[in-house]
């Protein structure tokens, strides 16, 4: 059995990152979109960690652990800005945030 | 030797800007005063240069007179200066200006009652930015007053103008905007040069004059047409002459005024000061566009601009229209004469845009003084004015001779010299401008014919009362200017002479001029001589012109003073 | 010393002039004439003296004599200079210089003297009108102008005498300014002018550039130096330039439309301006260039056949009128041919001579005509007066005179100078078939029956015009009456300063002229003598035989006059309306002339709905640049319809954007597209954005 | 204590002295009664002058730099420079907001505190050379702002505003950070430095360096909002409070090129010939989507903001004429220049016109309207010659600073020889002028909506006379603070004028 290479590790985030990307553009529950958002962040974190033991060095685990408490940070205000939101018009649906355009 | 004078005549009119932002905008009687009072010193200011300058007005040692500050002592940084100087072109039109300036605020004392505070302060303004341009010896400084200039117009425009005013002033500082950027890149790129010859950044005009030769000729033809297209549509040469009817007929009376009176001088100015002197190798050169040299184009617009102003105006039924695309015509004159590069066409120029502010000057004071009595411009409208208004109409028919070029009156002098210039360099430019002469007689004449001839046919015309005795104050400067070029030119042609003699030779190295040094700094080597029906022999160029000179000077000399 | 004061001549009436504009409104009418008047005759008078003085100064050789007082266009001796034709440079200098020549002598006496006259005779005739200061201020600016124009040393003071006497007469046709005729007949003038000003401006232009001067004394110097040979190009060129310049001023067709219409003036307007001076300027300027015009025999051929034409074409028209001024204006404007026609075949002195006599006896009967009109309470329809001769015998009498004098009766002056003129033109026609002889001939025989026909019908037959008017009827005033009587002399005797040599005369008004006309080379003497052949006894004869055979054609159109006229009662019968109709509506119509020239040039009248000439264009123009230049209204349907009718010129206009507001109104067109991209939905925007990153991606892997 | 090495201490300092601040606001906010909220931007504002304070310092005692925090935290003269930049647009910021919070009647100390905190965000943002702490502090400002363009919680526009804002900018930092994780697997480290050298090793067109770079650029592009990346920012801005509007505009916009130039030029330089074509048509694109989308506009604030995507554009034609020409050839340096000279021009400009806007926000008025302005001369004279004083400014038009900016980028837009994007830029400029005439036309030509005077607060009038007098001073005598920038950049004085002065 073949062990497991950074490639690998890569490949993975790479799809996590896509599938990410896909949720985003395509989930109409803000919730979900904004964990869609966390699995474009875990990617990122999967690629640190993998470079970091392919160069062994820590910079990377650094890195990936300041995103975690970003990530946390990101959601914990972006769900506070929600419910602001859902108090004034009752919809947590992507399609109805539509007052702005133009 | 510095001396300020300059300086002072350029701030005067802010000063007085400044002074005013303090008095209390209910107190119209005294804002109007003070006007009045910081126009006219910004006048009587500019009288002390007559004499400094008459009396070095053949100094050819130095270019510009009275020169100020030093380069680059602005901006070091990038290479700006404050540095101001005057030579006889300009000098003449920095006079121009601060007497169209008082007249015209002394014109619009009972023409603008609203916002009459602001009213005065942008005119102020707009005052200083005309006098930068003709003294700005600093390209960055030019620039700066070139823009600054179009805001109080635009506000003059837009605030006390006619019903359609919001387009006319957005059309205007569009499209002079449009011109005015493009001439930044060109100033731009002379900088950018100058550094890439002399390893200086400088924006000092006298400087950019040095290094202007070594430009490519490739380069110089595109600059050239972006300060063309600069300068063409501040003239305006005619494709791009449409905004000036809009702003004209939207404009208040003093606005027009100082829009035909100065604005459109500084498109001729610019030609003057900078497209001939930076690219003489441009208008010399046979290269032809769809077979026509761009000398060749240059004239070619400027004929038909006169052809067609004229015969747009013969069709006007708005007086101020029917002003404005003469003005569209007269500028054509102005061009012709400009490239027309010799010193008669030059001179004649120069004259005849002084000749303009003076007359068209004087005509939109003319029509604005019936709009404010009857609030239409509408020619339909009158006829018979001569019954009610005899006084008014006296002046009018002087001013319109004036304009339309009647000997002993200024038009006449510029006209003539124009055209004898373009004559010389080819008889047929002359004999297309010729119509023009004719067709402003034409519709000069039926104006006149329509608004004052015949009987009062309209009611409301007959209760209109004559001049008062400030509006006449108004025209008396005028008058009395238009009647001394007409007989006496003699001195406005010995302060244009040393300049016009310089750019000449500068455009056209090796024009035999008598008895003038033929030498010259800004001389480009390798321009050929323009090339024209009266063609100098090759010797010409190269020999001094003093043997050539002699038949003239001995004719001079032979003239019998009294007995023959 | 008057001498070197010349230059004062003209200001004398100038300063009449600025004191009427100043003042005049407030002078009485007494004060008005008592100082334009005063001028006048003070001009008058120093005019004599000096001339009396140059005699002395010139003593026969008749050399010039020339005053420049200062630089006026140029400065100095400044470097306004330009290229001549070969290349040499040259100063552009025009001064206020005055000239005095034989030539000049002529025009100075005779206008100041007949405007002195008519100065005095206008006392009396607008007595009664409003604007008396307006009348007199005008009149003395136009002496101003006209002495100018005389006395100038060079083209460009010339000009401004020139333009000068036109703005007055344009002025003074306008003096009636409720009268839309007159203002369009005012308006007519000066244009028309103009037209004819261009032509000589260029002229002026021209022979500056080939000779490089103005000044008369440099140009007639260098075109008698030898260095140019007959016929050379530019100067024809520049000479057939002055003559339309000429033609403009003299009214020579196809310019001379404008001096009819110029009857609409006060009478002795047209008496001072329209006959006797202005309209000589013409001849003048063509005179003072004989020089060139020596050097330039098509043009020397094309004013001779141009003044033939004129000639006898406004004879034919004046055959018919009805309008007694009309009748003046067309002869004044035949006589004129006549000097042309002189001028042409090389007789200039022969054209000056005339223009002299006909300075007096044409104002003689402007000045009758007008004291006729006076009489009978304003008519002028010919048709409405008639046996004045007892009520008025002064201005009978003297009208009488003028008549025989124009029609070419001996002694009169008439006879000596238009004979001396039909003799130049047969001998000029070297062998070949004198038809401009038989042109000018044809002319007398219609100038001496339209003359007649005039006097019979005014003054003889039954008197035509309403009661009342017949009980008004009065001789006019002395200071009217006086001026008649001294012109009258003057036609009756002028004629005996140019006696020719084949009458045993001496010719000295020829002997007078000869500096100024001398071919260069050849002495002066010699071109007082028969300058082309010498004298030969058959010469002589055939010359007598002219004379015979025009005085018998004047007599002979006298005479048909006096059988169809002279007992002329209520609505007598046109003699030539009876026997050719056609031609009788073509005449009165005076050739349609007026009417093809509304249609073609100035576009006043609209051939169908289509508008042609100056108008025309104007109206095109200004279409022109509101709806293509000026982009104008909305982009859209614009260009459907500018594609639909425009021609594909304008298209180009169109396409290339070269509309102001075209480009304008598509960008905001393009705008709201553009804001609609940003259409709220966040989903939309990370995908715009995903979109970017994607297609970068693409270019890199392209790349 | 903790290690911290005197210099690192003295480094932190100004973002230290911030954040005690900010989290001191928030616990005094608790204990001060309504009526005296305003202490909290008093409170502010003193931070935000003691932080400029201790830059100052910084400045004096390290006059070339100083790098600390195991080489993540550069402060240098840039980073200075930019420092500065920040506080005076937080400063001006809070000036605008007292009166504007007291009608919106959403007073609260955190308000105050946010704004700190973003600050503290941007300072690292520009200081940092570590690409771990330049994606901190730029998540840092973010997630402040987030939070400060929803404040007004009863506006379902200022919400909708954070939502969007929220998602995408979180969306962005994905893919930027993904960007980041990715260099730093090419090289094995954090540091820019280290990344340039071993990025420059690599060819320049391997897959992984391209993906690198565009997911990188994708995240700089959105912060600066760059055509296609724009399209939150004129939601985001018309939906904020209209001061955060104005300090977004300048503030977060100044640091966001902060991180792209330390990012791409002190970093990236090598791979600019990667870079530089997107950048192109990035620039192209949004000079042209943001000029056409502002013609007809009628919301002041969104035609700002689509004004202030147009300036991106400007400012990236001078990046375009940096990257297409060597280090440190005349073009380079003018490019430079002109982006920093254009970020201090417009700080000031555009944060007047917003303050103008601000106070146009009443009881019953939101104020952003076209109509709001109408006749606002007759209204409030002062500020709408003010308000005319900005707009010239942002159309570039002389003696107003916003000439200087313009002036730069097309200096080096010629000395670089891109005459066809020098075109461009000219005939945008045209467009520029056309919107921001069409709000000069409102205040001076048209009739006011309601006739009484406009209640300009203390604060208000601090916050334009400050702005108005820099842009006019920055515009007339530009000498001091081209100086500033050249001496930020470690340009010597304009070698020349001395040959040139002799």
């Amino acid at each position: 059995m073949a062990e497991i290479t950074t490639l690998h590790y890569l490949v993975v985030a790479a799809a996590l990152f896509v599938l990410g990307v896909i949720g985003v553009l395509t989930r109409r529950n803000v919730v979900i979109v904004l964990m869609s958002i966390e699995l474009i962040l875990n990617a990122v974190n999967l690629n640190l960690v993998a470079f970091s033991r392919m160069w062994g060095n820590l910079h990377g685990q650094v890195f990936s652990v300041f995103i975690v408490v970003d990530a946390a940070a990101e959601a914990a205000v972006g769900l506070g800005i929600l419910i602001a939101f859902f108090r004034n018009k009752e919809t947590i649906n992507v399609d109805e945030i539509d007052l702005l355009k133009w | 030797m510095q001396s300020h004078i300059l300086s002072i005549i350029l701030f005067t009119p802010l000063v007085g800007a400044f002074v005013l932002l303090f008095v209390p905008k209910e107190n119209k009687d005294a804002i109007r005063w003070i006007a009045n009072i910081f126009a006219l010193g910004g006048f009587l200011i500019s009288i002390p240069l007559v004499p400094m300058f008459w009396a070095q007005r053949f100094d050819a040692t130095q270019q510009f007179k009275f020169m100020e500050g030093s380069a680059n002592n602005w901006i070091p940084s990038i290479g700006a200066g404050y540095v101001l100087g005057i030579d006889g072109i300009s000098f003449l039109l920095i006079m121009l200006t601060t007497l169209l300036g008082w007249v015209s605020i002394l014109s619009s004392w009972t023409a603008i009652e609203s916002r009459v505070k602001e009213y005065y302060v942008w005119f102020l303004v707009l005052q200083t930015g005309m006098l930068g341009v003709f003294m700005a010896l600093d390209f960055f400084l030019f620039f700066v007053f070139w823009e600054a200039m179009l805001v109080p117009m635009y506000l003059l425009i837009g605030i006390w103008g006619g019903p359609n005013k919001l387009y006319a002033a957005i059309k205007f500082f569009l499209y002079t905007l449009l011109g005015s950027v493009m001439m930044l890149l060109g100033i731009l790129f002379l900088y950018f040069h100058h550094h890439a010859v002399t390893g200086i950044y400088t924006f000092s005009i006298p400087e950019l004059y040095k290094t202007a030769p070594q430009i490519p000729f490739h380069a110089a033809i595109w600059l050239f047409l972006a300060f063309f297209l600069g300068f063409a549509i501040k003239v305006p040469m005619f494709p791009f002459h449409t905004w000036l009817p809009d702003a004209h007929v939207e404009a208040p009376t003093a606005g027009s005024v100082i829009l035909a009176g100065v604005l459109l001088k500084m498109g001729t100015y610019g030609f003057v000061r900078f497209s001939l002197p930076f690219f003489p190798q441009v208008l010399s050169s046979t290269a032809t566009f769809l077979n026509v040299t761009t000398r060749g184009w240059m004239i070619g617009i400027s004929l038909v601009g006169i052809i067609y102003g004229a015969l747009v105006s013969l069709m006007q039924k708005d007086m101020k229209k029917l002003v404005a695309y003469s003005s569209v015509s007269h500028l054509g004159f102005c061009t012709l004469g400009i490239f027309a590069l010799n010193p008669a066409g030059l001179s004649g120029s120069v004259l005849q845009q002084i000749n303009h502010g003076i007359s068209t000057g004087a005509l939109f004071l003319i029509v604005g003084i019936l709009y404010e009595r009857r609030h239409t411009r509408e020619i339909a409208e009158y006829g018979g004015i001569s019954n009610v208004m005899p006084v008014y109409a006296t002046i009018t028919m002087i001013m319109f001779l004036s304009s339309m070029g009647l000997p002993l009156l200024n038009g006449f002098v510029g006209e003539f010299t124009i055209l004898q210039g373009t004559f010389t360099e080819s008889w047929k430019w002359a004999a297309w401008a010729a119509p023009g002469v004719v067709l402003a007689a034409a519709y000069l004449l039926w104006l006149y014919q329509r608004v004052f001839f015949g009987t009062v046919t309209n009611p409301k015309n007959e209760k209109l009362h004559d001049l008062t005795l400030r509006e006449i104050l108004t025209f008396v400067p005028l008058i009395i200017a238009a009647f001394w070029i007409g007989l006496y030119p003699k001195p406005f042609f010995q302060i244009l002479e040393q300049p016009v003699n310089q750019i000449v030779l500068t455009v056209r190295p090796g024009y035999p001029i008598p008895g003038y040094p033929n030498a010259t700094p800004a001389v480009n080597a390798q321009a050929a001589p323009v090339t024209t029906p009266a063609q100098i022999p090759a010797t010409a160029v190269t020999a001094p012109t003093a043997p050539v000179a002699k038949p003239a000077h001995a004719a001079a000399a032979a003239k019998p003073k009294g007995s023959f | 010393m008057f001498l070197d004061h010349i230059w004062l001549i003209p200001l004398f009436p100038a300063f009449g002039a600025a004191m009427m504009f100043f003042f005049g409104r407030r002078m009485q009418k007494a004060a008005v004439s008592t100082v334009c008047v005063g001028v006048v005759v003070v001009a008058f008078v120093f005019a004599c003296v000096t001339v009396v003085e140059y005699t002395h100064f010139a003593h026969g050789t008749g050399q010039p004599f020339e005053k420049i007082v200062y630089t006026w266009l140029g400065s100095g001796d400044a470097h306004l200079s330009f290229l001549k034709r070969d290349g040499t440079p040259a100063q552009f200098n025009a001064d206020f210089g005055f000239l005095l020549d034989p030539l000049s002598v002529i025009w100075l006496l005779f206008v100041t003297g007949v405007g002195m006259l008519i100065h005095i005779y206008s006392i009396g005739y607008m007595a009664h009108e409003g604007g008396y200061y307006r009348f007199f201020g005008y009149l003395n600016l136009f002496m101003f102008s006209m002495l100018t124009l005389v006395l100038a040393n060079n083209y460009v003071l010339l000009f401004v005498g020139w333009e000068g006497v036109g703005l007055c007469s344009y002025l003074l046709i306008g003096f009636y300014f409720h009268r839309k005729s007159a203002n369009d007949a005012a308006n007519k003038a000066f244009i028309v002018n103009r037209i004819g000003d261009a032509g000589f401006i260029l002229g002026a232009f021209t022979l500056a550039w080939y000779l490089g001067s103005f000044r008369f004394l440099d140009i007639n110097a260098a075109a008698r130096s030898g260095h140019y040979l007959i016929g050379d190009t530019v100067l024809t060129a520049a000479a057939l330039l002055l003559f339309v310049g000429a033609c403009g001023k003299s009214a020579q067709i196809p310019l001379y439309v404008w001096l009819p219409d110029a009857m609409e003036g006060p009478t002795p307007v047209s008496a001072l301006i329209h006959a006797a001076t202005m309209v000589t300027a013409g001849v003048y300027m063509v005179a003072r260039s004989n020089a060139i015009f020596v050097l330039a025999p098509t043009a020397m051929k094309t004013v001779a056949i141009i003044g033939a034409l004129t000639a006898i074409f406004a004879a034919s028209i004046g055959l018919v009128q009805n309008d007694i001024k009309r009748v003046l204006a067309y002869s004044t404007v035949s006589q004129l041919g006549y000097m042309f026609l002189a001028l042409g075949v090389g007789a200039f002195a022969a054209g000056v001579f005339h223009v002299f006599t006909h300075a007096f006896f044409k104002a003689l009967l402007f000045l009758g005509s007008g004291s006729v009109i006076h009489a009978v309470s304003g008519e002028q329809d010919m048709r409405n007066m008639g046996d004045l001769r007892g009520r008025i015998p002064t201005t009978f009498k003297t009208m009488f005179i003028a008549t025989l004098a124009i029609a070419g009766i001996p002694p009169l002056a008439g006879f000596f100078s238009k004979d001396e003129i039909l003799w130049q033109a047969w001998r000029s026609a070297d062998g070949g078939f004198p038809y401009l002889w038989l042109i000018g001939f044809g002319t007398a025989l219609m100038t001496a029956f339209y003359m007649a026909r005039l006097i019979f019908l005014t003054f003889y037959g039954q008197p035509r015009m309403s009661q009342e008017v017949e009980h008004h009827i009065h001789e006019s005033p002395k200071s009217m009456t006086g001026p008649l009587v001294v012109l009258a002399v003057c036609s009756a005797l002028a004629g005996f300063l140019g006696v020719p040599h084949s009458l045993g005369g001496s010719n000295g008004f020829e002997k007078f002229l000869a500096p100024v006309f001398e071919r260069g080379t050849e002495a002066a003497i010699a071109a007082t003598e028969e300058p082309h052949h010498p004298a030969g006894e058959e010469h002589r004869k055939l010359e007598w035989l002219l004379m015979v055979l025009s005085v018998g054609a004047a007599v002979v159109g006298g005479g048909w006059a006096y059988r169809h006229y002279a007992l002329a009662g209520k609505d007598y019968p046109e003699p030539i309306a009876v026997k050719a109709p056609p031609l009788y509506t073509v005449l009165y119509n005076k050739w349609f002339v007026d009417e093809a020239y509304d249609y073609a040039f100035t576009g006043r009248r609209k051939l169908g709905d289509i508008r042609l000439g100056a108008m025309g264009a104007g109206e095109a123009s200004s279409w022109f640049d509101a709806k293509i230049i000026d982009g104008t209204v909305n982009g859209a349907g614009w260009s459907t319809r500018a594609v639909a009718t425009l021609s594909t010129w304008w298209d180009k206009w169109i396409i290339d954007g070269v509309g102001v507001n075209g480009p304008a109104i598509l960008a905001r067109m393009i705008s709201y597209p553009t804001r609609l991209l940003e259409w709220g939905l966040v989903q939309w925007y990370a995908l715009v954005m995903v979109a970017g990153l994607l297609g970068f991606a693409v270019y890199y892997v392209w790349k | 204590m903790l290690g911290l090495s005197s210099v690192e201490y003295r480094l932190m300092l100004p973002m230290v002295e911030l954040g005690i601040f900010a989290l001191g606001i928030l616990m005094i906010d608790l204990m001060i009664p309504r009526e005296w909220k305003w202490m909290n931007a008093v409170g502010a504002f003193v931070g935000v002058l003691f932080s400029a304070l201790c830059v100052f310092q910084i400045q004096t005692l390290f006059p070339r730099g100083a790098i600390g925090f195991s080489y993540s935290l550069l402060v240098d003269r840039f980073a200075i420079y930019f420092w500065y930049l920040f506080l005076a647009g937080a400063g001006i910021a809070i000036l605008m907001s007292v009166r504007y919070l007291d009608v919106e009647n959403e007073h609260h100390g955190e308000y105050y505190a946010l704004l700190l905190l973003s600050v503290i965000g941007m300072m690292c943002m520009a200081a940092g050379i570590d690409i771990v702490l330049i994606f901190i502090g730029l998540e840092l400002m973010a997630i402040s702002t987030y939070v400060l363009v929803g404040f007004l919680r009863r506006d379902r526009r200022s919400n909708e505003a954070a939502l969007k804002y929220l998602l995408l900018g979180a969306f962005s930092s994905g893919i930027f950070a993904y960007g980041l994780s990715l260099f730093y697997g090419l090289s094995g480290s954090t540091n820019l430095r280290s990344i340039a050298q071993a990025v420059s090793t690599r060819n320049p067109h391997d897959p992984v360096v391209i993906i690198a770079m565009l997911t990188t650029m994708v995240g700089l592009l959105f912060k600066i909002a760059a055509i296609p990346f724009h399209q939150w920012a004129p939601d985001a801005y018309e939906g904020a409070p209209t001061c955060i509007t104005g300090f977004m505009s300048v503030a977060v916009k100044a640091a966001a090129w902060a991180m792209l130039l330390r990012i791409l030029v002190f970093g990236l330089f090598p791979l600019r010939a990667v870079y530089t074509p997107v950048i192109v048509f990035v620039s192209i694109a949004t000079m042209t989507g943001a000029n056409f989308a502002a013609l007809t506009q009628t919301n002041t604030k969104r035609l700002l903001a689509y004004s202030s995507i147009a300036h991106v554009g400007y400012m990236l034609l001078a990046f375009v004429a940096m990257g297409t020409s060597a280090p440190n050839s005349p073009a380079f340096i003018d490019g430079f220049k002109g982006i920093l000279v254009y970020l201090l021009v417009y700080t000031f400009m555009n944060l007047g016109a917003f303050a103008v806007i601000t106070s146009l926000r009443n009881r019953n008025v939101i104020g952003d309207e076209l109509d709001d302005i109408a006749g606002l001369y007759s209204r409030a004279p002062v500020e709408a010659v003010l308000m005319l004083l900005f707009l010239l400014s942002l159309a570039g038009i002389p003696p107003a600073a916003g000439f200087l900016g313009k002036y730069y980028i097309f200096l080096s837009l010629i000395e670089s020889q891109h005459y066809w994007l020098a075109g461009a830029a000219v005939l945008y400029a045209l467009f520029g002028l056309y919107y921001y005439l069409k709000i000069a036309n409102a205040m001076f030509m048209r009739e006011a909506m309601e006739a009484e005077r406009l209640p300009i607060s203390l604060g208000m009038r601090a916050a334009l006379g400050v702005t108005a007098l820099a842009t006019l001073v920055i515009g007339v005598y530009p000498e001091p603070f081209i100086r500033s920038v050249n001496w930020s950049l470690g340009i010597a004085q304009t070698p020349h004028v001395a040959a040139m002065l002799k």
